[in-house]
């Protein structure tokens, strides 16, 4: 450092020529786009020289994508509590809001957002599942009182409309939207056979897919079960099957059913769903169950429950509702004889959902474990003939009914008496039994081209199950489907809709049967009118029809899949008068225990309807329900602190009634 | 820089030559790390030093609990032959102690003094090591181990602002919510291990 | 002579940030000093244990306040290199257009900043419009003047806005108009000029024995040791720049590296405005909603070149949906603790402020 | 009317004359704040642009003070770590009174991002009476130059007496600030 830089003579002068500046224009912001109006307001009355000098003032405008207070639409809101959980400095809070409508989908619930936490980073807004929160332009706020920066956003900052600033944007949304997809057998090779159409998810697709769940829980409460479904999608994220096993046999004693079959109301009402496509929670309860080994069953009771209270229940059927029952009356402690009049437990799960959706191990794999906890289920006993209810009620001390909807369904229209018109109820057991190969093919009465009547997941179900026989006996299959909803209000699922008209079914929407031509004893189609409304003004069910507009469909047999009927006649003269049937249902209260018969219950399709899941919140109510009434008077009730903890978790899951949510129809 | 591969095999050879590697990561065309046994730390670092790597960039240090060890990391950087290398050796939870690189590196006196404060790692040969240095006054474990909460810690001290409003609006009869919150409390309940994320 | 204490800051005009500098004095000699950090100590490296990756866009920024933008890349590049995600095309460029109008609010405001020491305010106020006509046009792109938030793991969070182009060549045309006149008010200024020059020198040696980075080894070795040039992230492999070097280190020599650099800034943000190719600017790091996103096991360090030298990230993820440990190498460290402890003594009081100023010490990148 | 006590028309009690004389120092002081120039966080800055001709605070009347005793405002940009704070209570109680602080940014209301951090404090007014916050993170400096109108309309209806209430409750402050910092005061190598 002895030799000192010489540097370039620096000038005075240069300096100076700053002083330009004092003639330019000055680069500061005017006062009038600085303060507000109250504060402009302020300073044009404190300087007695400058009266009213700062007019119309008004902060700048910010830029598009500025970052301001936030601003929640209520409309759109679900009360999901995302926004709340991504907050990194946990500034926003769910409040309830029990002023809002109770309905599925959403929650009681709103932001509150702490501005004395906010760090306005906007991954509230970009992880938003509705779109309902953004944030404005506005960014002035000062106040002297710090109890005032808690504020609730809604559409408005401070009463005002204002202008939006931060919205998501497809780039900028944290959620993930596309589901993960699943695989399917082509349809070209699935209508060979009877083999399953969904693949079921392998592990690393099943964590993708549990990986887009945001855990909000608003599909909990459409569940008629209510199943633990955040949390156990959650275990699978983990990898943590054992957990999501015991979650999901806490409220749903067919998981492996439901996770096939299920009309899943939780997708419906999914918060991703309401911009994406839902999570498949369906299909991840199924990996669930496929995933576990029959060791880990072991756990969820993880010793067996020997009778601990003295008193026995009979159960009538064996359809998902008396199973159900069955598993929780036996969880609580009873013994339980279940009577079904097939050879094979199931019901609907055996003789009416079709292989292809729900193929025998899955039902065996269910029914096993309610049989390894201790059911009985005595198959080929019909109740009514082999055994009657008479002798029921003396023998046992309650009695649940489960009987379901097994008879078919005709509407009563010129030809419909014909013997080639058959009713799905009657015709689905057979494909059933065939697809066992306990059914030849010759002793099937299918013809070559065949008429579907009915837009139900059922008339899919017949439709698809023709076109499987109908290939395999004459080599090509002609099915038409006609239904009196067009498919905007179409009852049947959107996969069955797109799988069968993959698999080829010719859809005729919109169409009401009048009459079946019959020629020389045979069939030769179907006349339908043009339908113009299915219901009418006030919501009721009452099609009018353009007799203008008339098709025929032509075809050798028809299928009608216009719904099932209630089979009473297992009910003795005595108790006839005692029981109420309205519109084909019992009556009975919300725990399906019968009016003036207490020893009575009834759940599933001749209750409540109207789908498998329903029909196992029927039958855990009614297990409690007959827990209540039995428990007192039983002789004999100590338990192990282990079975009262079950009987504990399986009364604190008691099921409350389902909402309903609202159908968004994506196809179109 | 195009000889970027040529100086990655003559930092491997050279750490190679000098001691015995644990692990060894290519963390891209620029960057290595070696794990090395700790009695060679002082070695690696003097022998990579006099090879031209005379710039610490980072010295620091890293808890597993798990393990039940602190590990601590030194990053070299030469600026002629671009490589960073990270040398990183695990020493002992507890007591732990590793001797200072002032030495070689009189650039680590505050890292070291720094990697004590947060981590309690004792640094035998730095002069001012026990001093503190960022924090004052403290009175809890060393902040930056796994097994300090600082919420806890934020809690205990320093009190959350009550806001007198809640806004919400709620109903005597409706449970709804609160059923939610049990049951998904029940639910976590029945979780088991399960791989912690 | 009695040794009396003094203290430069927190609460100090001449001091840059929350930190104080204690100094021994002999006269107007500096006898010994060090500096106290930590008065801006928020725990980040615990915090970013404690949140997710996602959650960590938000925390970051604030690590160093005046150049906010080399952290977010920081963290970002760091997770990529273990992820080893491919961040789409244009997304670099749009990170190096952000980096380099960071660099240039860095800069103004340390250049700026000199009139605290030298009394200079036209200086400052010149410096720190400009400086605020950067902040607008960050407001402009990321939604926010200071904090952007903006390079995010994976890319950036949105595309630059329509006509924002535009904005960014008139302030940069007006600035390297304005670039003479900042050396005529500043470094060539003949009163500044005496006050600045052949003070607090950095001789070669002490850059090696500190670990200086930046302008300050720059203007000492006489060599391009910028990580840019020498370890290219982004996309700087594919832009023509010069780095501006110096053997000669004192106050003046530094700060005209600064306008140097403020001129090559400019020249690469052309280059990229004119090289930019359109497409996606950000993919997502994993599959499913942010919250779940993870990140491999692994270690990597992603070294940045910031305005005051080397500014890194160590980070060490164990596989979860938060990083395990995240280290900040403060590209300030060397020369705000030890270059003050061990470089200062012998020089006069005044000239502490002017050490601060020019070797850029920025302190909540020190106390973290 | 037979009260014939006669009271003087022009003398007003020692009370009244204060206040008025507070009022008059009041309209100048709100016209001239001086603003101590501490950086205490991130928020600062926006503050160099408020101050700088881009927003010109000086229209205001508003201008840096470099020492504590001249500055009627003691300005929070922002988060206060421990150590700040011990600084900052000594800084307060150096200024001469009457004397105002200004918060800025979420951290002082309720902890900001730091609000789970070790080092971190999450309310200021548990430990020095604030008067004004303004929202945001950071503030623009359009919202820092309305929390400064506001606290001079404050100053003007005369509510903004945060120093009257730490004399009041100066045991309360006192508490609470040795809860969070052990020690006000601290003793070690740096403070020989």
């Amino acid at each position: 450092m002895e030799e000192k830089k010489k540097y370039p003579k620096p000038s005075i002068f240069k300096p100076l020529r700053h002083l330009k500046y004092l003639f330019r224009k000055p680069v500061s912001h005017p006062l009038d786009t600085i303060f507000t109006e109250k504060n402009a307001e302020y300073l044009n009355k404190n300087n007695p020289f400058r009266k009213n000098k700062i007019k119309n003032s008004v902060p700048r405008t910010a830029p598009d994508n500025i970052r301001g207070f936030h601003v929640n639409d209520w409309e759109k809101c679900i009360g999901c509590g995302t926004c709340g959980e991504i907050c990194p400095t946990a500034a926003i809070e769910m409040v309830p809001r029990h002023d809002l409508p109770r309905v599925a989908g959403e929650l009681q619930q709103r932001p509150v957002i702490d501005y004395g936490r906010c760090c306005f980073c906007a991954l509230c807004v970009d992880t938003c599942t509705t779109g309902s929160l953004s944030m404005t332009k506005e960014y002035v706020f000062a106040d002297s009182n710090p109890d005032s920066f808690k504020l609730m956003p809604t559409e408005t900052w401070q009463d005002q409309e204002v202008e939006l600033g931060y919205q998501k944007t497809e780039v900028t949304d944290l959620l993930d939207l596309k589901r993960v997809e699943m695989e399917h057998i082509e349809p070209e090779e699935r209508i060979k056979s009877y083999i399953e159409v969904v693949r079921g998810y392998s592990k690393e697709f099943a964590k993708q897919e549990a990986a887009r769940c945001v855990e909000c829980g608003v599909c909990t409460a459409s569940c008629p079960v209510q199943m633990h479904i955040p949390q156990y999608i959650k275990a699978i994220w983990e990898d943590d099957i054992e957990g999501g096993l015991k979650q999901i046999y806490e409220t749903n004693p067919l998981p492996g059913v439901c996770g096939r079959v299920c009309t899943h109301n939780c997708e419906t009402s999914c918060a991703i769903a309401q911009r994406g496509e839902a999570i498949a929670i369906r299909w991840l309860k199924r990996y669930i169950i496929d995933s576990a080994p029959d060791e880990m069953y072991e756990k969820i009771f993880n010793e067996p429950v020997s009778e601990v209270i003295e008193a026995k229940v009979a159960i009538a059927g064996s359809g998902p509702a008396s199973l159900s029952t069955a598993y929780y009356l036996r969880g609580l402690g009873y013994h339980v004889d279940v009577f079904e009049e097939k050879n094979r437990p199931g019901g609907v799960m055996s003789y009416g959902a079709p292989q292809y959706r729900i193929p025998d191990y899955a039902v065996e794999k269910d029914i096993n474990f309610i049989k390894k906890i201790g059911v009985n289920i005595h198959t080929n006993t019909r109740v009514g003939t082999d055994i009657t209810l008479e002798e029921l009620e003396k023998k046992y001390d309650a009695v649940f009914l489960g009987t379901g909807f097994f008879a078919a369904r005709k509407l009563n229209i010129p030809g419909s008496d014909h013997p080639d018109v058959m009713g799905a109820m009657d015709f689905l057991p057979i494909t059933r039994d065939f697809a066992r190969g306990a059914i030849k093919l010759d002793e099937i009465n299918v013809k070559k081209s065949v008429v579907v009547v009915g837009g139900g997941d059922v008339a899919f179900d017949v439709a698809r199950n023709c076109i499987r026989i109908q290939l395999e006996k004459y080599g090509k299959a002609d099915v038409k489907l006609t239904s009196l909803e067009t498919l905007d209000i179409l009852p049947g699922s959107d996969d069955e809709y797109i799988e069968g008209k993959e698999e080829g079914i010719q859809f005729f929407l919109g169409n009401g049967p009048q009459e079946i031509v019959v020629k020389n004893g045979k069939i030769k189609g179907l006349r339908v009118w043009k339908c113009t409304r299915v219901f009418d003004e006030e919501g009721r069910f009452n099609p009018t029809f353009d007799s203008e507009q008339e098709t025929l469909l032509e075809g050798e047999q028809v299928f009608f899949s216009v719904g099932q009927a209630p089979d009473y006649t297992f009910i003795p003269e005595s108790l006839k008068d005692k029981v109420t049937i309205e519109r084909g249902k019992v009556k009975a209260n919300k725990d399906g225990q019968v009016e003036g018969l207490d020893w009575l219950f009834v759940g599933g399709d001749i209750f409540r309807g109207p789908d498998i899941i329903t029909a196992v919140s029927d039958g855990h109510r009614a297990a409690v329900a007959i827990d209540d009434y039995l428990y007192t008077n039983a002789k004999k009730k100590e338990q192990s602190e282990y079975v009262k903890e079950i009987r504990e978790a399986i009364r604190f899951n008691n099921p409350d009634l389902a909402l309903k949510p609202t159908r968004k129809r994506t196809l179109n | 820089m195009t000889n970027s591969i040529n100086n990655l095999e003559l930092v491997k050879e050279l750490v190679s030559k000098t001691t015995t590697i644990l692990k060894e990561e290519n963390i891209d065309v620029q960057q290595l790390a070696f794990e090395v046994n700790t009695c060679d730390i002082h070695h690696v670092l003097s022998v990579l030093k006099s090879a031209g790597w005379k710039q610490l960039s980072y010295l620091s240090a890293v808890d597993w609990p798990d393990e039940n060890k602190f590990e601590v990391v030194y990053i070299l950087f030469n600026w002629d032959k671009p490589v960073y290398v990270q040398i990183r050796t695990k020493i002992d939870r507890e007591n732990p102690s590793i001797d200072s690189i002032l030495p070689i590196f009189p650039g680590a006196k505050y890292y070291e003094r720094e990697a004590h404060e947060f981590f309690g790692i004792a640094f035998p040969g730095n002069p001012d090591y026990e001093k503190q240095l960022i924090l004052e006054g403290w009175d809890d474990i060393p902040p930056l181990r796994k097994d300090f909460d600082p919420s806890a810690y934020s809690d205990r001290k320093f009190p959350s602002r009550e806001y007198p409003q809640d806004y919400s609006v709620t109903d005597e009869k409706n449970h709804s919510l609160e059923k939610r919150a049990e049951r998904k409390a029940r639910a976590e309940r029945l979780r088991t291990g399960g791989k912690k994320q | 002579m009695k040794e009396m204490k003094l203290f430069l800051g927190p609460q100090h005009p001449g001091m840059h940030g929350n930190a104080s500098v204690h100094m021994f004095v002999d006269g107007d000699i500096i006898k010994r000093s060090y500096l106290l950090p930590g008065m801006l100590h928020r725990g980040f490296e615990k915090q970013m244990e404690r949140k997710l990756w996602v959650n960590n866009i938000s925390l970051i920024p604030r690590v160093c306040v005046p150049e906010p933008d080399i952290n977010e890349m920081s963290f970002a590049t760091a997770a990529e290199k273990i992820l080893k995600l491919e961040v789409p095309e244009r997304a670099h460029w749009i990170r190096m257009i952000i980096l380099e109008l960071a660099r240039i609010s860095a800069h103004l405001m340390a250049y700026g900043g000199l009139g605290g020491p030298t009394g200079n305010y036209t200086l400052m106020y010149h410096a720190h419009v400009d400086r605020n006509l950067i902040l607008d046009i960050f407001e402009k792109i990321t939604g926010a003047r200071v904090y952007h938030q903006y390079i995010v793991i994976g890319g950036v969070r949105q595309d630059l806005p329509d006509g924002i182009e535009e904005d960014i060549n008139v302030f940069i045309d007006d600035l390297e108009r304005r670039l003479v006149e900042y050396r005529d008010l500043g470094i060539d200024n003949a009163s500044i000029v005496k006050r600045i020059k052949d003070t607090i020198m950095l001789p070669e040696e002490v850059v090696w024995e500190l670990g200086v980075t930046g302008i300050g080894m720059r203007s000492a070795v006489n060599k391009p040791y910028d990580v840019r040039k020498v370890v290219p992230y982004a996309r700087y492999d594919q832009v023509e720049f010069e780095v501006p070097v110096s053997d000669y280190s004192d106050a003046r020599a530094r700060l005209d590296i600064k306008i140097k650099e403020i001129q090559q800034s400019i020249i690469i943000i052309r280059q990229c405005l004119a090289k930019m190719p359109e497409g996606p600017v950000r993919v997502k790091p994993d599959r499913g909603q942010s919250m779940r996103w993870t990140v491999p096991k692994g270690y990597a360090y992603a070294p940045i070149e910031s305005s005051r030298g080397e500014f890194g990230y160590y980070m060490v993820s164990n596989g979860g949906t938060s990083p395990w440990r995240v280290g900040v190498r403060g590209a300030s460290y060397p020369q705000g603790l030890l270059g003050i402890e061990k470089y200062l003594p012998g020089t006069r009081i005044d000239d502490a402020a002017l050490w601060v100023d020019t070797m850029g010490i920025c302190s909540p990148e020190i106390d973290r | 009317m037979l009260s014939t006590k006669f009271t003087p028309k022009n003398k007003m009690t020692k009370a009244e004359i204060d206040r008025k004389w507070w009022e008059v120092g009041d309209y100048f002081r709100r016209n001239s704040l001086w603003l101590l120039m501490y950086c205490t966080g991130c928020c600062a800055v926006e503050l160099p642009p408020s101050m700088t001709s881009a927003y010109d605070m000086e229209r205001l009347g508003m201008g840096p003070m470099a020492t504590p005793r001249q500055a009627d405002i003691l300005l929070v940009s922002g988060y206060l770590s421990l150590k700040t704070l011990r600084r900052l209570i000594y800084t307060y109680e150096q200024m001469s009174e009457p004397k105002y602080v200004v918060a800025l940014g979420s951290c002082p209301i309720n902890g900001g991002i730091y609000h789970d951090s070790h080092a971190v404090i999450n309310q200021l007014d548990q430990y020095i009476p604030v008067d004004v916050y303004v929202a945001g993170c950071m503030p623009n400096p359009e919202s820092v130059l309305n929390g400064f109108v506001d606290l001079m309309e404050g100053i003007k209806q005369k509510t903004m007496n945060g120093w009257k209430r730490y004399h009041d409750h100066f045991e309360w402050y006192k508490e609470n600030q040795k809860n969070s910092l052990g020690e006000v005061i601290v003793h070690d190598e740096f403070h020989q």
